[in-house]
């Protein structure tokens, strides 16, 4: 059963066990979920590393699946996060209707990422892709009557991104003659330069609409924030990384001789670090949680991109590490933002607050999944900032590291104002008979809070794994112990003296805080302030938080004004009205999404045919 | 591993010594700014007779654990930071763990404690307190950028990360990086006027419209270590900057003599300037030290 | 300065005189400015009479402050603030009534509105006597405080705590609608 | 001189027979009239003499025969001219009808007179708690309102005061100095009756 097809047929085979089962013994739904994905887990851990475990033909095409370091690597972090998710909804979706179509689609689209990693040739990647798309075009689509408009807009940027692939594949296919990547891998350099060069860029288009770069991102904010929580934890943490598992592929494999790479190399950095910084720009001013965790996924993702594109053996390790920690504590935040929903019903962070002495556990666990998105030491998103920054300060990218560092620091506010509008300011009279939320929502998010911390404390232990995969990119790993990293420059991080330094201050400090004058030190509620004598009401809450970058704002000025939103549907308006007299073969707002598409893959064929020279 | 009583020295002596400097500094501007606006100012120890004070203060007050525990955020960020910087060039009592972190981690620790006690801030529910946090993090952001920029042309021009290569490079007079790069060293300055937070860019302190901003909830012993903290990070972050631009020091007379020159720089620019708004600080941390950044890099670069 | 001796006060610890000696010389002023006293309080502060010398400067919360100083007359309806900030402030606190209304009502004796005797509702450590007393008076206050600290005797904080009821007794006579947080040190 | 007052006061006079006008003094005219004329002719003023603007609504307790007056301040920025309109309402749950109509800030005055004097404004629903902080009881102003009477029940008075009767007495003894006959009946309250 230690094979590939064990975990498919398990995932797959699973779902429609759950489907059943939803009708027949509801109890057993959630159970048989886990379980599948716990033994997935189990399998994918255990596979063998380089080894090409199915392999059939179809037609004229090869279907190879196998696991490489690589694929391993994104197996296990789609297997822990479904895991994680599974267990999280078994109380957060109690009582929801329709859930036998949710677990359905959450093990269809987890079976179609380990497709995605496992599939060694383009076709089985193009067919597992579509799987993911679809299944989650579904769960965005399961919330509430009114989502039809964000998934369409999902759907459409899915079908921009999916047929770029295709078309990639059928122009690789027809000069290769097979796109098994064994073949495409020595074979490409052997193509022609446009061939390459469009091949390149599609394969770049399709992935990064996943990936969420930045003028592609624009349905990240809205699916996001409307696919259920527990789900948007997989959605973010695993399923965006499949585009990162493709740029990467395509990046490091794809390797050619001629000279253009490095463009396009630059470029993708400079679109990721640009993504980067006005993502987090974005997601300063949100109000509504999930808006704001999901401006701060694309901006993450940037990074990963920026990472993945500059292609130093350390920038490569930090994008894998930073994809790995983006799971875990993007998933930390979805499942705190899940928990207040759960309990109060809200995620706007203007009505939300004082929450911290009702939920304290998943106040802890935010607040290290927030420290490890800032990047502040010692949690594991230090290491992922400090690889990246030393490859890049190596590397003499000196702007680039300006913008990403600029990202990172902006990220301080949103960070600050999520987690102080749910947990901190003052108590809500509304609030007062919340609880904590039940342990299978608590356990994943404390276990990967503590996740956190240990890579903080030994970023061996996952740079071993990371090293592997960098290895099967082609390119030699970084130098590292298991607590010390190292530079090219030698110059290092140990972080057993950060850690024991940072502990045995800490702990001084708060030691002596609590014995001294312990008797006389008195908690006092978030009434008792200074208000200069007056003595707020019962029902007035002073908590500060409209506007609460105002000053910031002003300082940005008219910066994010412009949205690519706007342009898209400027774009998409005029092609209505271009297409006004053929409305009798489409009509309607939707079809012009749609006639927008084709259009897009037609414009495509005609320039790869006219150009290269390419018969389709 | 043996015990190493030199390095264990110097982990008690240097907070101590840290501590008594930054206070006495602390203390000097007071005096300082008396003397400018024409008064005769309190003694150089005053600043330690108000933290002593502040520890003997009988009852304490909190709004919950966050609040308790964020003085001592500040407090682990301001050490730890202090014990990753030399504070006197190729001593070992006096460079303890400079070797095992770098410029990079030094950017992220020192911002560990302000995060700290911007959670501890938070807590105690005070609207007041909230601004001045919203107004921190956002200036923030305005001074980071021309810090960044400098350091980054730092790093590059010398192709190291870590301190004590910085400063074994500037061995000569001649050497040091205010003369080989003047760019960096002004950009570092300028920001440094929003680092130390004296006027113009106190607004988030601001004891006449804020009741003294993100403090105003904390007393007696919380203030106490938090004015502990303070003074140790203001030592540590001058120790930092005659590092990097000065050449660092041999020993305690020189050391004192730069970082106090290194100091008189943005107090001299606070007594005599009234305060910015929160948006044109961070704009003219945006304009001119961040054009200055670029200019080092540039001249690094080519 | 004055140098508390050792030998009159052999029962004080060496721990406390370096204590008051602290207190002493910082004091943090929450000047409430109720009265037309609070005019006397800027140039106390600036140039001319220059308060910090002492150790004297103002702070901006009764979180942080050691002195209440109350500059002038109090009405029934600023009495209700300025006991709430008294309550806040943290041990050990001083009040300075400052000005005669603080003493005996002073011009406002007879009013329908303000009281009399500040000693009734807060424990007064010192008075400044005067209809305004100088900035030199001021000082000259501040100064006396100072010399009770050092003696261990500026101690109004504790007589409150111990004759609690007694000073609500007083309060709540005037203050008719009493919604406070209660004081449980 | 005063032509522009004796304008005013002819006009006052044709329209309001029942009014006791007299000119003052220059830029200074008294109109004297029956509570119910007063809002009549406070819109007549307003509207056709043209004064804009209500400085000020004062209440006088005359305790002797038993009334309250208030006194309605206006204001001509053209002719630089204020009417002083003065009428006479029965002490005892005094009642009048609010202004708020002519002018937003008469609302600030009648709030005021309502707790200081306890007249009550019809067509004011703002009447509440204004300055005094949960005060009952008599309003303070009232003349047969014992401010000294209260201030003793009420606060402690420290001993003391005494002495210091007929302080102009007393300073010049000290110094010697020689007062005419007619200063010399100085009386300050005694504290004790």
């Amino acid at each position: 059963m230690i094979s590939i097809t064990g975990i498919l047929g398990i995932t797959f085979g699973a779902a429609l066990l759950t489907f059943l089962l939803h009708h027949l013994v509801p109890k057993l739904r959630n159970i048989v979920a886990i379980l599948a994905i716990g033994a997935t887990g189990y399998i994918a851990w255990q596979l063998p590393i380089d080894s090409y475990l199915l392999h059939f033909t179809v037609g004229s095409f090869d279907i190879v699946l196998g696991n490489s370091a690589y694929s391993q690597l994104f197996a296990i972090l789609v297997a822990v996060l479904g895991l994680f998710a599974l267990i999280y909804s078994h109380d957060f979706m109690a009582g929801k209707e329709r859930l036998g179509y949710y677990y359905m689609n959450f093990l269809i689209s987890l079976g179609g990422m380990y497709g995605i990693v496992y599939s060694q040739d383009l076709i089985s990647l193009f067919f597992f892709w579509e799987i993911m798309t679809w299944s989650s075009f579904m769960l965005v689509i399961y919330c509430c009557k009114d989502a039809q408009k964000v998934g369409l807009k999902y759907f459409v940027f899915s079908a921009i991104g999916a047929y770029a692939i295709l078309i990639a594949l059928v122009l690789i296919y027809s000069s290769l003659g097979s796109v098994t990547f064994i073949k495409v891998f020595t074979g490409f350099s052997s193509m022609s330069f446009g061939v390459q060069l469009s091949s390149i860029i599609l394969l770049l288009v399709g992935f990064g609409v996943k990936a969420a770069i930045m003028p592609l991102h624009v349905w990240a904010p809205a699916a996001y924030s409307r696919s259920p929580l527990a789900f948007t934890a997989v959605f973010s943490g695993a399923l965006s990384k499949m585009g990162v598992f493709g740029i990467g592929i395509v990046l490091f494999k794809f390797t050619s001789e001629s000279g253009y790479f490095s463009y396009v190399q630059t470029t993708l950095a400079w679109i990721g670090a640009l993504t980067a910084l006005l993502a987090t720009l974005y997601a300063v001013f949100q109000t509504d949680a999930r808006k704001l965790l999901a401006y701060s996924s694309v901006s993450q993702l940037g990074y990963i991109i920026v990472g993945l594109a500059v292609g130093t053996p350390m920038s490569i390790t930090a994008a894998l590490f930073l994809v790995i920690l983006h799971g875990a504590f993007k998933a930390i935040l979805f499942f705190a933002t899940g928990a207040v929903y759960y309990r109060t019903g809200s995620t706007d962070m203007n009505e939300v607050t004082g929450l911290i002495r009702k939920m304290p556990f998943t106040f802890f666990s935010a607040l290290l999944g927030i420290i490890a998105v800032s990047g502040v030491p010692p949690l594991g998103g230090f290491i992922s900032k400090w690889l990246l920054y030393e490859s890049l300060i190596e590397n003499n990218n000196y702007f680039l590291i300006i913008v990403v560092f600029a990202a990172s620091t902006a990220a301080f506010l949103y960070l600050y104002r999520f987690i102080f509008s749910f947990w901190l300011g003052q108590e809500e009279k509304e609030f007062v008979d919340v609880k904590e939320v039940p342990w299978t929502m608590k356990g994943p998010m404390v276990i990967l809070a503590l996740f956190t911390l240990v890579t903080g404390l030994y970023p061996g232990l996952l740079l071993a794994p990371i090293s592997k995969a960098v290895a099967y990119l082609g390119v030699s790993g970084v130098s590292y112990e298991t607590s010390v990293l190292f530079n090219s420059w030698g110059n290092k991080i140990d972080m057993n003296n950060v850690i024991a330094m940072i502990t045995v201050v800490f702990v001084s400090a708060f030691i002596f805080l609590s014995i001294k004058n312990r008797k006389r030190t008195r908690y006092v509620t978030t009434k008792d302030i200074h208000t200069s004598g007056e003595i707020p009401k019962e029902n007035e809450n002073l908590t500060y938080k409209l506007d609460f970058y105002k000053p910031f704002e002003r300082a940005l000025g008219n910066l994010l004004k412009p949205s690519v939103d706007k342009i898209y549907n400027r774009i998409a308006s005029n092609l209505e009205q271009a297409f006004d007299h053929l409305r009798y073969i489409y009509t309607g707002n939707g079809q012009t999404y749609a006639m927008y598409v084709v259009v897009f893959l037609v414009i495509l064929i005609l320039f790869s045919e006219l150009i290269f020279g390419v018969k389709l | 591993m043996e015990l190493n009583w030199i390095k264990i020295a110097g982990f008690i002596l240097t907070p101590i010594i840290a501590f008594v400097v930054g206070v006495t500094y602390g203390g000097i501007v007071r005096n300082i700014t008396a003397r400018v606006q024409n008064r005769f100012g309190p003694p150089p120890w005053q600043n330690l007779f108000d933290i002593i004070k502040l520890y003997s203060k009988k009852t304490a007050i909190n709004h919950g654990w966050m609040q308790h525990l964020g003085p001592a955020f500040a407090i682990t960020a301001s050490i730890t930071s202090l014990f990753f910087i030399p504070i006197l060039r190729d001593s070992e009592m006096f460079s303890l763990l400079s070797f095992n972190g770098d410029l990079i981690f030094l950017l992220y620790m020192m911002v560990f404690g302000a995060l700290g006690m911007a959670l501890g801030v938070g807590q105690t529910g005070n609207p007041n307190a909230a601004i001045g946090v919203s107004r921190g993090l956002s200036q923030m952001v305005g001074y980071e950028i021309p810090f960044v920029l400098a350091l980054v042309a730092i790093m590059i021009q010398y192709q190291t990360t870590n301190l004590n290569d910085i400063l074994s490079a500037q061995s000569q007079f001649t050497d040091w990086i205010i003369f080989q790069n003047p760019f960096a060293f002004i950009a570092g300055m300028l920001a440094l006027l929003g680092m130390m937070g004296y006027a113009p860019f106190d607004v988030v302190f601001a004891p006449a419209e804020l009741a003294s901003g993100p403090p105003s909830e904390f007393g007696g012993k919380y203030l106490a270590l938090m004015q502990t903290s303070g003074s140790i990070f203001a030592f540590a972050k001058l120790t930092l900057f005659a590092d990097l631009f000065l050449g660092g020091a041999e020993n305690f007379g020189i050391l004192v003599i730069k970082t106090f020159a290194i100091y008189m720089f943005p107090v001299f620019v606070g007594v005599v300037n009234p305060r910015f708004r929160t948006e044109q600080s961070i704009q003219f941390f945006w304009k001119w030290p961040t054009a200055f950044g670029i200019l080092a890099i540039i001249m690094v670069a080519w | 300065m004055i140098t508390p001796n050792i030998d009159e006060k052999d029962k004080r610890r060496i721990r406390d005189i370096v204590q008051d000696f602290a207190r002493k010389h910082s004091l943090w002023v929450l000047a409430y400015g109720t009265g037309c006293g609070a005019i006397e309080i800027p140039p106390t502060m600036t140039s001319r009479y220059d308060a910090e010398r002492f150790g004297i400067r103002g702070a901006a919360t009764p979180r942080q402050a050691d002195v209440l100083l109350i500059t002038g007359y109090l009405s029934t309806k600023t009495l209700k603030r300025v006991i709430r900030t008294y309550e806040q402030m943290q041990d050990p606190k001083y009040v300075i009534g400052f000005g005669s209304c603080t003493i005996n009502g002073g011009m406002y004796w007879d009013s329908y509105n303000t009281i009399n005797a500040l000693d009734r509702y807060l424990p007064v450590d010192v008075y400044i006597n005067g209809c305004m007393p100088r900035p030199e008076a001021v000082i000259q206050g501040f100064i006396k405080l100072q010399n009770l600290i050092a003696e261990g005797k500026g101690n109004g904080a504790d007589k409150y705590k111990e004759n609690l009821e007694w000073y609500r007794e007083n309060q709540k006579k005037i203050i008719h609608n009493w919604e406070m947080p209660d004081y449980n040190w | 001189m005063l032509e522009k007052e004796n304008k005013l006061l002819e006009q006052i006079k044709k329209t309001f027979h029942s009014a006791k006008v007299e000119v003052k003094r220059e830029m200074r005219v008294a109109v004297q009239l029956r509570s119910d004329l007063i809002p009549p002719f406070l819109s007549y003023a307003k509207e056709y003499l043209e004064f804009k603007h209500l400085s000020h609504i004062s209440c006088v307790d005359w305790i002797e025969d038993d009334e309250l007056e208030l006194v309605f301040i206006l204001w001509n920025y053209e002719l630089h001219v204020q009417i002083i309109a003065k009428t006479r309402i029965e002490r005892e749950n005094a009642q009048f009808v609010s202004l708020k109509k002519f002018w937003n800030q008469a609302d600030t005055y009648e709030r005021e007179i309502h707790e200081m004097y306890g007249v009550n404004f019809e067509g004011n629903d703002n009447l509440g708690e204004f300055i005094l902080e949960d005060w009952e009881g008599k309003p303070p102003m009232l003349r047969d309102f014992d401010t000294i009477k209260y201030s003793k029940e009420t606060y402690f008075q420290r001993p003391g005061r005494e002495d210091a009767q007929n302080v102009r007495e007393t300073i010049t003894k000290h110094s010697g100095e020689e007062v005419p006959e007619f200063a010399k009946d100085y009386t300050i309250r005694n504290i004790e009756e």
